[in-house]
């Protein structure tokens, strides 16, 4: 057992799985010789070579565009996009191809791609280097969207993604990179992706968070179990798609209070679909309005100010206490 | 010290074999076997009946929108035969004819083409990639296909078709940019048929050719008169040879001509005139191949006229194979087919709904 | 007063605003002498010339970006995006930068921009003709997003947007573009940006629609008063940004149970957002859970079959019924 | 008929003038004005040592990242004095030497560095644009302001910046196809300083020279030493001449080196040899022009130490002025501001609920 913290947890996965299967080819920019902008990747190029770890131009078309390609040719491409916020120059190949080649050949072609994409707010970074619009994605059939929230998981979940015969996208949020040391265990483990986890147990309210927001939701149900005596199931979505419905509609039921935090804008964020969800199959088991604690529906301030645009744990407590008292 | 030339490293060259009044250069004729120029001139003139075919029976309704070939046989038969079975194979959305060389069934096509997606399946193990209908997005496929063929070291290469628009999007750009970069085994095969839908290839790019395009990625670059059949396969010939022998990819412009409309939804008198469809029609590659087979002494009149016999009867048989074929496809369910390697449980619920719905209103 | 489709509809305020304001310069894929693939810009360029209506490359990028730079130069650019499966190519300009100029430069660029954007199935096109992933640009911070349902409300809404000074994407659905003709006033009529409308009334349940899908809730609520002397109140929401949750949810209070429909694939969909509304809002209201007909989480399929991917009527029916019964 | 060459319509030249021994070629040598001139070295020493005071403030937690200019000061303080104030100026991202040329004032600098949102405010009627930190993001605005000029028939013109790494990207490829195409007023400025992060220049791209790009666009291209102001401002002066004139865009590849980090979050230990930063400090664009300055005598080694002070007050002057002004800076509710003109009804019950929680926790 190590104590490593997501950064290394990740580049562990990596270095397991590309041993495994030297299909896997790992692409993008600075993820060679520089071993990627957060060190994901360090190592992996003097390790595995040039072939197999590709330094390439500044072109997220055509990183995630000859992914299509590799994968066609029976290749398991691992790209990085260096942040999610120049993601969406790569959007189109994922939403035309990646996504469809399997549907669109009828079987004949499998995209097992996982695209792995830094996201999120919170490291002092510039401009666009603090996205969370994991929606662009979650909303596209065909791709799967995978987001951890510790080391552990985020090589489960890794390796998982790697295997998995679709294409996946798999958000890392970057304010947990270097937050914390987990155990992460010696001996292979993965994670079922579409699964959800119960990060902490409780019967008096269901808080729903994944990615940096699940420390804060964590955070919240401390605060709440020291101060109000309420103790707070929090559930670690891992997995945006498939959404794992079940486990969340098990804990709304038993507590009927609900709490959903993301870091992602409001308007048309991931929180309204886990609230269609609870309506549409436990309705009646609500004892109050659902809340949601988000991201504005403004652009991320630049970093003086990027902490007041994050869902924080009093906001969450907050919110948490309105739907106990509703 | 002063200004001085910058000499680069390729330059951009122009190739005719056999001109529109029939002159040939002899010093460049292809060597291509008799049976193989036989093959090549038989797919021409069945992808030209083919796609007289789908425009009759878009016509009547039978199949929905779709992009004839008309006129641009030359640049995909001139292209396929230099090509071997296990290179890889990127159409656009205009390929019939190269899909035809390739092997595609002519009434799978037409299941296609009368909307259903099972039309367009890809047989196991074939190397051909399916419709790229966004314009210039199947260009960096091509280059990520390549990529796993050079880390296998197989010797395979691709070549891939996009038109003159298609050179306007990112996606060309970069996918090339890349070639030059990894030294990928590709045919970039440029069709030039002079118009994207309605915008004429001058107001496209001020660049004197497309084929000079091949320059800002340090690619060797030719423009090709690609209603010549003998010199598209020259040039392919020449540039499948260049991939396979670890020299990189080559961009090729076909010069050529989209006889027809853009797609059936379209209506070309908005945009330009007869005339110039007239001056192309003279141009038309169809005659100049069978003007050459006719004079080589590899075709006789009777030969053409036995062998459109034969077209037809295949052309019709395929679309009562389709017709047949569509008759035992299954339902609309199975449009929740291939999405996923293992269909998720909510989507096997959404299903499962609509199949409960459907046999509510037929029951 | 004419009657007119929504083609002519668009195309008569494209007109009418480009006369009134010599800003406007209209560019995109064949919207010159072709006059549009589906000919809503037929004319212009005669009337206007080519400085005023420009022929593109094939380029959404480019248009995208080029639009930024008019905008900020003082031009009011109305483009064209052919379809909406192709806009992704040119998404990443309008996230990144028509989004946020005016935010950036802290208001010395607003950015006028009316990006025009055909979307939706029914029309028998090939793959990505038939796409309707609204949810993609709805949930960006900084744009507006409209999708007008007829005619009327088609010219009226245009010329809202051309007039805002924000960016506005406008969806229009290509189902409905020649499905049915209007009385269009002669005289101006514009609608404000942000307002949902009533389309029919009634007191037993509200049906929330927009393009499309709007006139099969208007089916089904004529079914439902037919067959089962129900009366629906069915809203059309006109702009899914800003959204319009007072309309909605005054009658949602009235009824006590609502069925959304949309086309959009269902996981992440537009649906979301206003049962997260809803339910934060007027919960307490509610007499039967929310219900949503959608679009499956599936690729549409190639025409053949794309009718039944899409709601219909007997859908919307079924779960009204569903929600009646609750 | 047979294969023959095309000609094309540019050739690729190189350009340098004042080269790093010193030599000056004097039939080439601009026409700059002596005041001109000693505002470009002093603009020039400015930018270097404000970068350096960055790099401190940055060191100390004072700031965050940014991109430093230090060896790219030619290519920008070169360009910009060929440039009107009405001429349109987009930057990326490490342009902070042409911005202080502009007129942007250090303090507001400073503020942006420091994290906040109104250090970036670009003046009413300035035409400048902000800071585009997406890699190539940027150039297709400059066609689309460029086409307003050519719309409203001023004769004012557009330069953009961008790096070597951003001529990958597919927005570099189709905004210089549809300037070449619009026939924009713009000079698109490549600083080419050999690095893409960690991304040598020669696998960004395997054209021998990144200005030859602009020969898929019908383009005239030119490549400059980029260390070398004189030729810098000659290479400028002649595009904003030809943009201004009507007869189009020009490509020019600046070739200099990124002396120091990528930005502060970089370590290039990682990827590249101090040798090659050594061999590239001997090339130093300032000590380059200071010698031609000092040489012309239009500059002693006295004035430059009293420069040097003034320039050491300004830099401190304006560290403190940033910081108070960012003490009079609004609380983090401005986030709110300048999303739309009109804040939305539900974004202002964001803000609400924003400002409430906030007064009760203070509270
Ligand atoms: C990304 C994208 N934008 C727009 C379209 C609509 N469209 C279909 S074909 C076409 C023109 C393509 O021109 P070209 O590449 O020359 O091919 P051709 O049709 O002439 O074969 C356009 C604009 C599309 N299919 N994809
Ligand atoms: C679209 C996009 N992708 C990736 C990045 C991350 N990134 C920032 S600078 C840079 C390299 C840019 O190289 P170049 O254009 O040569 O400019 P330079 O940094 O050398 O000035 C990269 C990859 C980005 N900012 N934007
Ligand atoms: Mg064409
Ligand atoms: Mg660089």
């Amino acid at each position: 057992m190590a104590e490593l913290n997501m950064v290394d947890a990740i580049n562990r996965a990596l270095f397991e799985e590309m041993e495994n299967d030297d299909n896997i080819i790992v692409l993008g920019e600075d993820v060679g010789v520089d071993g990627g902008v957060f060190r994901v990747t360090d190592g992996l190029l003097e390790k595995y070579g040039e072939k197999r770890v590709i330094d390439t131009p500044v072109a997220e078309t055509g990183i995630t565009g000859l992914c299509v390609g590799m994968a066609a040719g029976g290749l398991r491409p691992v790209p990085e996009l260096q942040f999610s916020g120049f993601s969406y120059m790569g959007l189109h190949q994922l939403e035309m191809h990646a996504a469809r080649f399997r549907w669109r050949s009828r079987g004949r072609y499998a995209m097992p791609i996982t695209v792995r994409i830094p996201y999120g707010a919170g490291v002092h970074a510039l401009e666009h280097h603090s996205d969370s619009k994991e929606v662009l994605y979650a909303h596209i059939p065909g791709l799967k969207m995978v987001i951890p929230s510790g080391p552990r998981n985020a090589r489960a979940l890794l390796l998982a993604a790697i295997r998995d015969p679709d294409p996946v996208v798999f958000f890392e949020p970057k304010a947990a990179y270097r937050a914390f040391r987990e155990e992460v265990p010696d001996e292979e483990e993965t994670l079922p992706l579409g699964q959800s986890e119960t990060a902490r147990e409780g019967d008096d309210l269901t808080l729903i968070a994944y990615g940096a927001m699940l420390h804060r939701a964590l955070q919240a149900a401390d605060t709440l179990s020291e101060e109000d005596g309420v103790e707070a199931d929090v559930i670690d979505l891992l997995s945006l798609s498939p959404l794992d419905h079940e486990r969340f509609a098990e804990s709304a039921r038993r507590t009927g209070r609900v709490v959903i935090v993301h870091e992602a804008h409001r308007s048309y964020g991931p929180a309204g679909e886990i609230i269609a969800r609870l309506i549409e199959e436990s309705f009646w088991y609500l004892e109050a309005p659902i809340r949601r604690v988000t991201g504005y529906d403004i652009h991320v301030p630049y970093f003086a100010r990027e902490q007041a645009y994050l869902p924080d744990a009093s906001r969450i407590v907050d919110a948490a206490r309105a739907v106990l008292n509703d | 010290m002063p200004r001085t030339a910058v000499e680069l490293e390729y330059s951009v060259e122009y190739l005719s074999i056999l001109d529109e009044n029939g002159d040939l250069d002899t010093e460049l004729e292809p060597d291509i076997e008799d049976d193989q120029l036989h093959k090549m001139f038989r797919t021409m003139l069945l992808s030209r009946r083919f796609d007289e075919r789908l425009l009759t029976l878009q016509r009547q309704g039978r199949i929905g929108t779709f992009a004839p070939v008309k006129g641009q046989e030359a640049c995909q038969i001139g292209s396929m035969p230099a090509m071997r079975d296990s290179d890889w194979f990127l159409p656009a959305f205009r390929e019939f004819a190269a899909m035809i060389w390739r092997g595609f069934p002519l009434a799978e096509i037409l299941v296609f083409a009368a909307g259903y997606n099972e039309g367009a399946a890809i047989p196991e193990d074939a190397h051909d990639f399916p419709i790229a209908v966004p314009v210039a997005s199947q260009i960096p496929h091509a280059v990520g296909v390549a990529y796993a063929c050079q880390y296998r070291e197989s010797d395979d290469v691709a070549i891939v078709f996009f038109g003159d628009g298609a050179t306007s999007e990112g996606d060309f750009h970069e996918a090339m940019n890349f070639a030059g970069v990894l030294g990928s085994p590709v045919v970039f095969l440029c069709q030039d048929n002079r118009w994207a839908i309605s915008l004429p290839r001058d107001q496209q790019s001020k660049s004197k050719t497309l084929a000079q395009k091949g320059l800002a990625y340090g690619m060797p670059c030719l423009q090709v008169d690609g209603n010549d059949i003998l010199a598209v396969y020259a040039a392919t010939a020449e540039a499948v040879e260049r991939a396979r022998n670890g020299d990189g990819p080559t961009m090729i412009e076909c010069l050529t001509y989209r006889l027809a409309i853009h797609t059936t939804a379209d209506d070309p008198s908005k945009y330009r005139d007869e005339e110039e469809v007239e001056k192309w029609e003279k141009l038309d590659p169809l005659p100049r191949f069978q003007n050459y087979m006719v004079e080589r002494e590899l075709l006789s009149d009777d030969d053409i006229d036995t062998m459109e016999d034969e077209i037809k009867d295949e052309i019709d048989q395929a679309w009562k194979d389709a017709e047949s074929k569509i008759e035992e496809l299954g339902g609309p369910e199975v449009m929740f087919d291939y999405v996923y390697a293992e269909r998720p449980p909510y989507l096997e619920a959404q299903r499962q709904t609509f199949l409960e719905l459907r046999d509510r209103e037929e029951g």
